[in-house]
């Protein structure tokens, strides 16, 4: 198992949904709520589940995502 | 009679189309009238703003720096042109997105819930208009019935059927300034 | 936990004034990823012109000349000839690269500059309220082509890897996509290339990027790339069309 | 006929189409889109060509074609792009074209910004491009005169075989007024026997700027400033408003004459003597309306979006006999109408600079 | 006894400004053969820009519009889109074309506006006094390249025929020369195959033309029509780049 | 040192090499070729780039990228390239980029010829590219003057970070005269800590005409119209010939005042009193030359070498004060002599007009 | 045996002997004499040996010359 | 000593260059010279000419309109510029190319076989220099010998071998002049 952290710059993202759209984990979903840009942004909901393979980074044009994963050395 | 009113929130808050409304109405009614907007630096998404002039008499300047009324849909707008209205103007303030009130003691200032309105209407689409029959109600620069049948001219057919949601839009707007001046005087 | 993707210290730390799912945000993030990556910050010029990335100057956090509509080519002339040391692109739009800027393009090209062209390609004049550029599509409905584009009446759309390709001065040619994750991979793969070709003095550069403009399309974004992918990657195929043999 | 609410930019194009216009060539710029994007919907309706050309340095050019080849024609840029086209204008000018040229004014120099500005009147009415020649300029101040002159400026560009410029800037273009559009009328082209068409059978035409020979260069030349003249002469437009008794005499064009007229209103209404003249032609300057007030006005306010430009014409029409005063914004600013009113409140009586 | 050869009529008989074996009065009569053979003489229109043909317009007796440095495409367009039945054509030189015109054919090209575009590879601008053109050979010497064209500074010479084969809107592309009477007996096919084009409303054509500048090139005549068989030819190969279907 | 023999367009050349320009961009035009084949051979000696570019355009634009990196950067063309450059000076002035462009002004409007002109005063000195811009002109009226101006050129550009055009017409750039060049100095090119050349390891830098809120635009034109009433203060240059109790007072710039020079010399001969005022910088115009001259002077004859454009200068200058005559040939046509002293002697004693 | 006739105006011609490097025959020559212009104009040498071919005239970048040939019915 | 010079005739006969070596000479000789060419409309092959001003002082105007002397190589170029020199100035006609003879009467005329004197001293490429050195002898305005050192210093050091036969050709139009006006004075 994989353990992989996102975290989402909330007042960065415009809720263009492309990182929900490209997550190989459909795990991103949009708020309810507003950020201060007006927008329901982007927000992840079960941590767990992710693999930490950025795509929803690579695919996001105003670098909301930031994505961390345990670096697992071996021997 | 002479009136200018500026419109101002965030683009895409449909601010520029509802002063078309306006000014549409005012040359219906045979006033003289000008529309004219004002984009802030971003090309969208950032705040824009019109100014509406009715006037009984031919309208020297159209630009509007020193409105009679001002409807302010988003909270920057409102701390932005607040300091600019004639003294004894209107402010109409949408409390539905602006959680702050108006400082100006010297200026009669309304504060409408137009998006909880407008929803309770059906459609939070015609808050515009909320704010609009509230303006119409306390300053009389032109009918409803001169903006219900700009509506007509300016929808397409196809959406015709919106016409009577706008009007509703209207008179609770009105109605609400109307109740709220009673509440005042009373 | 080590991060594995954050944001490249060449661009600045501010929000950006792009429309939502606009992808040259994403084209912003791979030019400052490759800067970081090839470890040239210090020593590169950007050139943007006039489109919806004029404030690109704001965002790339090394120097940076804004441009006249279309001369970026001309302008990185200029930089480069007296700083032949430095590492000079260019941040380009199709109606600044494809039309307006026609000449300056293929000279430059010609000439063989040494620089680096970002190309962006999204098949509007976004800037100015979606009129048609030389590389809208037949059919595609701009404000300026209400009834759609007309061969007929405006011939055919550009096609500028293709076309400068044939000029002996260029070195390194692409068109790539960032439509979807594995494109983005590529297409930054050919941005590093572009300025390794640079760096190695071999010639003039250039990367097409098949960019979104959903605004400008009225599409919500994640149609927008569907769009992208669907219509214009047929018309624009993607791929290296020149490269040096001394590149991968 | 009804009135209808129109966008001045939409309004230029449909005052085009209604003065016989039928061709377009134009690249988009900021602040005009609206009128390509009208004329784009517009022009094929009536049979018309709406082309968008690949930079305005082309759009002139083609101008420069179709013109020759006989047509009614137009193009329209704002600043940046009317730049581009100086060459090409003193090309249309030496070969005696007749053609509209729209400039929305910006906020310059370089890039600048796309606010409304006055800061091309030198370029327009001196001519920015090489060599001795004028272009007419026409200033509307509103929605219905833009209607208006259009037909205006597509008939002075046939009646003197010259470019025509109309200057406005961001604010015209994108404020609504009332227009009265009246019935669309058939419009005759005036004949063009000087078109080169191909010859079908007649004589060889030829449409050109190329006079090799100094001797003949300066004949053109002196043919050419004789029509200058005459335009000089003939077509001096000016709005006079409040001009009777007028102490201080305001002189104002398009957007700022409007504020200005406000500012006169609120002077009026303080009982200050105070008056306007609106310039309508920038070129020619309309001297003419200054020998009539020249006598009572104890000095002429010139107030522009701009740095000070057409206050220079007004010197050069004063001559010395009165003080010229200028008050300006620029940058895309708007002069505001208490800010003026304070400033002619200083010259008062006299008592400026 | 018949005339087997003698002057076309669609050119004035006066005598031209040409230097002495300057070919540009070869190509000059090629195309008045092709529209008298094409009996279009009353409907032509001619546009010529400036270069040494800037007096093109006293030669040719059909109507002519003397246009500016480069954009005789631009005016062409605006000619032939207000007289489509019309017969529309441009002469432009390597510097006229190549250069300062490089937009404006790009984009006629592109759009596919339907005239014809005679364009004259001398290497030089022979006008002004014989300056590098874009064109110019690599080691060529010219007034502004007096050490010889160096690749290192001013790039390599541009491929007019070949960049604009690429582009959709072109339906008829040629390269031809006038050094030797065979080439010139081909250069005329070439160029009534253009008109052809036109006049069957294919689109764009274009018929680039190897020619001789023996004053700038510093060369007597015949010498001249050597160097341009030796240096140009291999460099500029000849042939038809371009053609439609329906033309044979 | 010896004098040699030299071009006007050669002397641009080497003047600019001897004030440490190392990079010209540009596009061959007649009048001016001699310039581009000079520094084609001259610029590669001293380790220094001649770059042609594939048009005018290109070349305004790359000077703004070399200036902008820093270098001592010249361009040069004739009327119809200038007027392409319109756009490219507008942005050069809107960035603060210094640099010299030359204009060799020759006959127009359009292709017009090849012939020496001074037509496009107007749109040197008024800036015709859009906006609120100056440029500073220099006219130099020999061979000799051309090497010393030049030097002053590029410091000039140097000092207001602000174009410097030297217009000069086709006589000025084929006559050849004898100069003193002096010894070639080492020069030292003031520092330019906004150059954008690569932060290495600095502050970032911006080179930039855009200033997209109007407040920030109009700030920064108020800053360069401090820059420019500076100019108009301290750089104002001319020559007096004989004006000493000139009753008739000629003002000629370039060639058309060496001709005035030949017309003095005759008048004086014959007694009338007549001297010349020869403006150096046409941009800021030297109405300080005016003012010592204006009370004893009856009246002031412009000659120029055009319809009649710095005219407005002296008129704006002396302000009705004096009389204010013109004679001017066109189109490549020179005055002559004898005609101008004709000319004086009609208006002698002031029976002009 | 062909019968054809090249004419030479003279007054055009600039003297570039292009008709002269390329007639198959070798028969054109530049004459003596200077016409009006300043040039030596190429003249015909032996008009009997000339086939008519009109190759100098195809060449000649002035128009100068001008070529008839017998047309031979036959039948 | 004023001395304004023009020299006319067909593009390609070196007038030009002509003109350059008299200024030259007059720079070597510390007077203040100036030369301007002229193009015909013709880009080459057409007329050219030139003014080439000699003086003692300053030289105010370069433009050379009213010529002190003239030296014309074609027929048309006299044609043209007959007119122009001043009363009591100088024409100098090529005989060899120039069939006609000049009108004026206030003028000298002095007719030089040019062409044909230069073949005889070896080569035609001299004709000018033989005119020149007529001009040299009647006028002063520079020395032969000023004309020698320019030569030394314009030509580039291969052709250093053809001074010698320059300056036979200065001193055979010397020669000339000087026999005609003593044969006019006898
Ligand atoms: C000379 C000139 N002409 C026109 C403009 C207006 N203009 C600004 S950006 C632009 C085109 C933008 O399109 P593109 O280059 O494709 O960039 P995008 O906005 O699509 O990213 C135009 C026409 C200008 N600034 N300058
Ligand atoms: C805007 C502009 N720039 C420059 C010129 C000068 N000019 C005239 S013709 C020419 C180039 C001529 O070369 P080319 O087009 O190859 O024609 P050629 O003379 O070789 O036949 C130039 C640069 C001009 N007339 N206008
Ligand atoms: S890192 Fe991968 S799995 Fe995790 S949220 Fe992003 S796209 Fe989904
Ligand atoms: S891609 Fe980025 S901006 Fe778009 S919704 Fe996701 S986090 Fe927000
Ligand atoms: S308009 Fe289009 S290109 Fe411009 S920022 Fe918005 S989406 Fe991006
Ligand atoms: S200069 Fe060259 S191209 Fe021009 S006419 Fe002479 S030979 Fe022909
Ligand atoms: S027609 Fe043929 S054979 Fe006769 S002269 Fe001409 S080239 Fe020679
Ligand atoms: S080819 Fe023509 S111009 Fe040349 S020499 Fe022969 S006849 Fe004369
Ligand atoms: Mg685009
Ligand atoms: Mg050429």
């Amino acid at each position: 198992m994989v353990v992989a952290r996102v975290t989402f710059r909330e007042e960065r993202c415009k809720g263009c949904e492309l990182c929900v759209n490209f997550c190989p984990r459909g795990i991103i979903t949009m708020a309810k709520h507003i950020n201060s840009m007006g927008f329901h942004p982007a927000t992840i909901e079960d941590q767990s589940r992710c693999t930490g393979c950025a795509t929803c980074a690579r695919m996001c044009p105003d670098l909301v995502i930031e994505v961390e994963r345990e670096v697992v050395r071996v021997g | 009679m002479y009136q200018a009113i500026l419109i101002a929130g965030f683009g895409g808050q449909g601010v520029l189309s509802t002063g078309q409304l306006l000014a549409y109405a005012g040359m219906l009614e045979g006033k003289h009238v000008s529309w004219i907007p004002s984009y802030g630096p971003e090309m969208r998404g950032g705040t824009a703003n019109c100014g509406v002039t009715i006037s009984d008499y031919p309208i020297s300047s159209p630009v509007v720096t020193e409105p009679t009324s001002l409807i302010v849909m988003n909270r920057p707008s409102l701390e932005k042109f607040e300091g600019s209205v004639v003294p004894g103007g209107l402010i109409l303030v949408n409390s539905s997105l602006i959680d702050i009130k108006a400082t100006r003691k010297d200026v009669r200032v309304y504060y409408i819930p137009a998006n909880e309105l407008a929803e309770e209407l059906g459609s939070s689409k015609v808050a515009n208009n909320v704010i609009l029959g509230a303006l119409l109600e306390l300053t009389g620069v032109v009918t409803p019935d001169a903006v219900e049948k700009s509506l007509r001219e300016v929808l397409p057919p196809h959406r015709h059927d919106m016409i009577p949601l706008n009007r509703r839009a209207l008179e609770a707007g009105a109605a609400l300034v109307h109740r709220s001046a009673a509440a005042r005087a009373g | 936990m080590q991060k594995v993707f954050t944001r490249p210290r060449s661009l600045k730390d501010i929000p950006t004034h792009y429309c939502p799912g606009c992808t040259h945000g994403i084209v912003h993030r791979l030019v400052a990823e490759v800067i970081d990556e090839l470890d040239i910050f210090d020593r590169t010029i950007g050139v943007a012109p006039v489109g919806c990335s004029v404030f690109a100057y704001n965002y790339f956090d090394c120097d940076m000349f804004q441009a006249s509509h279309g001369r970026a080519p001309a302008v990185a002339t200029g930089i480069k000839r007296v700083l032949p040391d430095r590492v000079v692109f260019t941040y380009q739009g199709d109606g600044d690269l494809a039309a307006i800027g026609t000449g300056e393009i293929v000279h430059a090209a010609a000439r063989g500059e040494k620089f680096t062209v970002i190309f962006i390609n999204n098949a509007i004049y976004a800037m100015t309220g979606g009129q048609m550029a030389p590389t809208t599509l037949l059919g595609q409905k701009t404000t300026t082509t209400p009834y759609g584009r007309d061969k007929e009446v405006n011939g055919y759309p550009v096609k500028i890897a293709e076309m400068l390709s044939v000029l002996d001065g260029t070195a390194y040619v692409a068109r790539v996509s960032v439509h979807d994750p594995a494109s983005v991979v590529k297409a930054k793969k050919a941005i590093k290339r572009a300025f390794e070709v640079q760096l190695a003095g071999l010639g003039f550069s250039l990367v097409e990027v098949l960019s979104a403009c959903p605004t400008n399309w009225g599409l919500p974004p994640v149609e927008a790339l569907k769009w992208l992918a669907e219509n214009m990657i047929p018309y624009y195929p993607l791929g290296e069309y020149k490269k040096p043999a001394e590149v991968g | 006929m009804a009135k209808i609410l129109m966008k001045g930019n939409e309004a230029i194009g449909e005052g085009a189409v209604r003065a016989g216009c039928r061709y377009f060539f134009g690249y988009p710029i900021t602040p005009q889109s609206e009128l390509p994007h009208y004329l784009a919907k517009r022009l094929p309706e009536v049979g018309g060509l709406y082309l968008q050309s690949e930079s305005e340095t082309a759009a002139i050019n083609m101008v420069y074609g179709a013109a020759g080849a006989g047509a009614r024609v137009m193009t329209s840029s704002s600043g940046p792009g009317i730049s581009l086209m100086q060459e090409g204008i003193s090309y249309l000018a030496g070969a005696e074209l007749p053609c509209v040229i729209v400039n929305m004014i910006r906020g310059g120099p370089g890039l600048g910004n796309i606010a409304p500005a006055q800061s091309d009147y030198f370029q327009a009415t001196r001519g920015g491009g090489h060599g001795d020649y004028r272009v007419i300029v026409l200033a509307p101040a509103s929605v219905q005169e833009i209607i208006d002159l259009m037909q205006v400026a597509f008939d002075l560009a046939d009646r003197y075989r010259n470019p025509v410029m109309v200057a406005g800037d961001g604010i015209l273009g994108q404020m609504m007024e009332p227009v009265e559009l009246g019935e669309e009328k058939e419009i005759e082209i005036p004949p063009r026997p000087w078109a080169a068409t191909g010859r079908m059978g007649g004589d060889k035409k030829l449409i050109s700027s190329l006079y090799i020979v100094p001797e003949e260069l300066e004949q053109h030349n002196l043919k050419l400033a004789q029509k200058y003249t005459l335009i000089i002469e003939q077509e001096q437009r000016w709005e006079e408003y409040q001009l009777a008794g007028a102490k201080l005499v305001l002189v104002a064009f398009g957007t700022a004459a409007r504020i200005c007229k406000a500012v006169v209103d609120r002077c009026r209404e303080e009982g200050l003597a105070v008056g306007l003249i609106r310039p309508i032609t920038l070129w020619p300057f309309p001297q003419k309306a200054f020998a009539p007030v020249i006598n009572e006005a104890e000095g002429f306010l010139v107030v522009e979006m701009s740095l000070g430009q057409m206050v220079e014409d007004v010197r050069l029409t004063v001559n010395g006999r009165r003080p010229v005063y200028f008050y300006g914004r620029c940058g895309g600013m708007l002069p505001v109408a208490a800010d003026v009113v304070r400033e002619v409140k200083k010259l008062y009586g006299g008592e400026g600079q």
